[in-house]
């Protein structure tokens, strides 16, 4: 539990276009430690947009993103995307042994729990196109529990679970900030947690006034 | 660092064996229809030998120098390995080498084989295997700039085979001929002098290149 | 129509008690036509006025390249009919057969290169019959490999299967590839009958030996087969007692 | 129904132009290699010359079988058009249809370029075309049949060499065997007629067993 | 409004296995005209299989699978699963133009009037690579205004839908039952229609007793 809360992002007016339209401007918000954000917004209002510009995997058309400095190094927050990232040739251990998390590669004990842990404990050695589409999302969410990162960045994580996976996931997500950690998460779904989750609209910038 | 770095390549590529075997596959396969397609005589298979399996080496290397960038870069590994390892060099060199050990170094084992089926004599075997000891890494090395400038290119395939091309072709004149010259039992110290001199150039230049390549690559 | 034989010839239950009560008299046939075929062949028969004692050879060589071909067939057809009627006794039996036919492929190969040193004067050509039964050897092996990739069986079953099929055009090529192609190899000599051009003593030996190889083969393969119902059929009760669990 | 598939395909296809080109460079640059790796000397080039177009031709066509069915397979198109076409010979014929519109016929197209660069008479670069326009078909109606039965597996570039190669030697051995004959001044129509059946036998078998692969690896 | 309720499709103790390992047996159901049956189960219980297997995309173990025959030849569902079968290098348009939809090629218009009722008006030409993943979705979706077919049989289909999105899917679901559709589907979230909704539920088979 961190008392005092520190700010782990802080966006500034931030903007981003995509093929010449602009999805939004003159977005800022701060991200603390211990809140969890909900990004909101219609199909294609660029919520996966913003998620991929902060973790750097797209160039902002203007404005500033500053990440919480750690040794001065800006901290790297784990970001599970549309995409499982689960790579359909290699088992289930595998994809978590031998894919970086956070900057390191695990040993196997944290993997086999983490893997217990999100009900594969019958796959460890079952490569993961045997995978049904949930299990195959449980496996990329498998990786939250293993990476010691301040920030975790969610595009739409419940996606595929089944209501017990769900359930299971916000009780991921209440515990790491409780725990101090940061979240930012889409989901076009309601997120139950104890306390309740700000929410960030994206709205359309409209080109009529530039 | 490089150690640990050349570990994990070697594991990456041991899960997936059978691609490792692909080029080695295709090194073997394009060989052994060159028989089937030239009119079968061995003394015509023989003059052409050398040729025939250094251009299958030099195009099995090629195919294979996708595995090197393009998967890494696709699921984000290669901007987290450059960004957290705090030497690109490693993570460059580490890719090289187990690029050649995967790639070139079967395909040297594999040659006096193929040479055998194409009936060349002792002499020229000899001069093969050297000749693509010395040439295979620096078909790596050349190949791991082009492909670090083109793995985030949609029409990666085309360019870089535009690109690595004729750099590879001097190599191909010098190991092929060296080969030929064993053949008929003329000396070859030269070719096989030059060929070393490329050998150190590229490894001397080639990391900084590569790794200023990818660097582009990832904006 | 009655359609029970049908039933009850593909039912693995069936063919295991069959071939068990079978199999015995099989290897014993086909182990006494061996020897009496090794027994003429080696010693009781005339040496060829060109080859010399080399001849001996194709006492091997000709039933291996012979059930090499026929075994194909075999395997081909058991997977045709296990594809269409979805018969799982005839996709183990093409399965147990491929094992088989790869290696009388491999012995084929093998004695013809051994036996192509002292007549051709090289090991290998690349002339029609001999690429095409190399292709042969490579249609086996992709049938293995191609089954072993898919973690299914049933599926498995069915895409090697389909290989198979296909490869069947490769058969006549080989059979007809010495008419067809002025080749380096021998044409035909056993199949004209009307004017034999073996002596009698040699003709008697090769078919002796083709009729042991065969049955040998087809002792392997029920071997095989019984296995592979044994192994598919695990949970049935009938295995269960016969397996002594 | 075959002819809308078919313009689907095409336009596929020419949206991601160079995955067109790729099998073309492939083509252009193996065959250009030998003449440098191969000691010059215009008599042996041209006995080689054959040999070396056909296998280049069926390395390229080999190589540019992935783009058959892979794509459509993993985001799911394959079983929809499967499925809601109604008509599954349709969708395979379209698939090999432009598969040879567009790799093949490029290469019939081109060859005659490179059939001059390695210095072959003009007998043999006339009946290079007619077997490469003959063969080609072939290629791509026996390669449909491989990749439908490996494109669910991961091992599938491997397996898909070891299953289709064997099946594609007779055509290089008759196509090559032609295109020498012919460089010869001999008469080369028996070549032509095998190479005619065997077009004829795999168009009629094909389809069935490329839509009974599909299925069997859809499943 | 059909008067009669007819039998458009009728499981008879259908089985299915993977990878040596009974998901279900013994599962019966019949789907009526104007029905609306939601399978559920947890993640990996054996939905998917079971929506693939109805379709001929999946060999059953055991059991019967007996669709309505419309002139002797049985009805053809559409089936839209977990993947959207929309192809990144062709446009929104070109995407419905040229895949087939039960059995036939589609005119312009329709599909440009599907396009805008999915909201991707503007996108026409847009290839669909550049879509995000609700749009994408949404292309995927619009098949179900083209098809003419009596079923639809649909694998999670509000996946990355937004909350408008979901909303109209349901309208779209409730509508064409009232004109005598059937529809089976899956999802992990609530189906709010107008009339209850039949659930089915799938459990796991026992290897124990057999
Ligand atoms: C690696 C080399 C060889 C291969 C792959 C090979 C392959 C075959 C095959 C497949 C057959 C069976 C043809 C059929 O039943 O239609 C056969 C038959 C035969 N082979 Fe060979 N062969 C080879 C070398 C030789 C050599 C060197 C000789 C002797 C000079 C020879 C003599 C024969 C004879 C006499 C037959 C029986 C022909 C008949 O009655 O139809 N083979 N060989
Ligand atoms: N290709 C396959 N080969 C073998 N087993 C498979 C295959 N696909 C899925 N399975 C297994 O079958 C089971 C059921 O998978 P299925 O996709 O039908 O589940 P599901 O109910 O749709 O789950 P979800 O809610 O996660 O989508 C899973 O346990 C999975 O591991
Ligand atoms: N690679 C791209 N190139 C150009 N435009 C793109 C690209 N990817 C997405 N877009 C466009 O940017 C807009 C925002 O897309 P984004 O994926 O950020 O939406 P989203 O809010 O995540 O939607 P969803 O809820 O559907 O996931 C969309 O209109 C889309 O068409
Ligand atoms: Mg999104
Ligand atoms: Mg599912």
């Amino acid at each position: 539990m961190s008392p005092v809360p520190i700010s782990v992002l802080k966006v500034d007016k931030l903007g981003i276009r995509r093929s010449e339209r602009w999805l939004f401007r003159d977005l800022s918000f701060e991200l603390k430690s211990g809140e969890v954000i909900q990004v909101v917004g219609h199909n294609g209002a660029g919520k996966t947009s913003l998620m991929r510009s902060l973790c750097g995997l797209l160039t902002q058309a203007e404005g500033k993103i500053n990440w919480l400095e750690i040794n001065d190094l800006p901290c790297l927050p784990l970001f599970l995307g549309h995409l499982p990232a689960v790579k359909p040739e290699l088992t289930v251990f595998e994809n978590l042994k031998f894919h970086p998390i956070a900057g390191r590669f695990l040993d196997d004990e944290p993997i086999e729990d983490a893997i217990e842990e999100v009900r594969l404990g019958d796959y460890l050695e079952t490569p993961a196109r045997y995978l049904s589409a949930g299990q195959t999302r449980r496996v990329g969410l498998a990786r939250l529990l293993l990476a010691d990162t301040p920030c975790w960045v969610l595009d739409e994580p419940f996606t595929s679970l089944d209501v017990e996976g769900c359930r299971w996931l916000e009780s991921q997500i209440e515990d790491f900030a409780a725990k101090g950690g940061a979240v930012l998460l889409t989901s076009h779904q309601a997120v139950n947690l104890k306390e309740t989750i700000r929410t960030l609209e994206i709205v359309r910038f409209e080109e009529a006034l530039c | 660092m490089l150690a640990r770095l050349l570990k994990r390549e070697l594991l990456r590529h041991w899960r997936c064996r059978q691609d490792l075997i692909n080029p080695l596959i295709f090194f073997l396969i394009t060989v052994s229809l060159f028989p089937l397609a030239v009119a079968p005589g061995s003394e015509l298979l023989s003059r052409i030998g050398s040729g025939v399996i250094w251009v299958a080496a030099l195009l099995a290397a090629m195919l294979s120098l996708e595995s090197m960038y393009r998967d890494d870069y696709h699921d984000g590994t290669l901007e987290l390995l450059l960004l957290q390892s705090g030497s690109p060099f490693s993570v460059v060199m580490a890719k090289i080498i187990s690029h050649w050990l995967t790639t070139g170094l079967p395909l040297v084992i594999m040659s006096p084989l193929l040479a055998v089926m194409m009936q060349m004599n002792s002499n020229a075997i000899g001069a093969l295997m050297l000749t693509l000891l010395i040439g295979t890494p620096v078909l790596s090395l050349i190949g791991s700039v082009g492909m670090g400038l083109t793995v985030g290119l949609r029409q990666g395939g085309v360019l870089l085979s535009l690109l690595v091309l004729p750099l590879y072709i001097p190599i191909l004149i010098f190991g092929a001929g060296a080969v030929s010259r064993a053949g008929m039992g003329m000396e070859y110290g030269g070719q096989i002098a030059f060929m070393g001199a490329f050998l150190l150039g590229s490894l001397s230049l080639v990391p900084i290149a590569s790794v200023a390549a990818i660097k582009v690559s990832l904006k | 129509m009655n359609w029970q034989w049908f039933h009850r010839l593909s039912s693995p239950k069936w063919f295991y008690q069959i071939s068990g009560r079978w199999l015995p008299w099989i290897w014993i046939l086909s182990l006494v036509l061996m020897a009496a075929g090794l027994y003429q062949g080696l010693y009781n028969s005339v040496v060829d006025y060109q080859q010399g004692n080399t001849v001996r050879i194709m006492y091997l060589h000709v039933p291996a390249a012979f059930a090499s071909m026929m075994f194909y067939v075999i395997m081909a057809v058991a997977a045709a009919i296990g594809y269409i009627w979805r018969i799982k006794l005839a996709h183990m039996a093409a399965v147990s057969a491929a094992p088989v036919g790869a290696a009388m492929t491999f012995l084929a190969l093998l004695t013809g290169a051994l036996w192509g040193k002292p007549m051709w004067g090289t090991w290998w050509v690349w002339d029609a019959r001999l690429t095409s039964e190399l292709i042969l050897l490579f249609l086996y092996l992709g049938f293995m490999a191609l089954h072993q990739a898919f973690e299914d069986r049933e599926v498995a079953d069915r895409a090697a299967g389909v290989l198979a099929m296909v490869g069947i055009v490769n058969v006549p090529i080989i059979h007809y590839s010495v008419e067809w192609w002025n080749t380096l190899h021998q044409g035909a000599t056993i199949s004209k009958f009307e004017k034999p051009s073996l002596d009698p003593s040699m003709l008697i030996a090769l078919l002796l030996m083709i009729f042991a190889v065969i049955l040998f083969c087809t002792a392997i393969m029920m071997y095989r087969m019984r296995n592979e119902v044994l192994s598919r059929e695990h949970s049935k009760s009938w295995v269960k007692e016969v397996i002594g669990l």
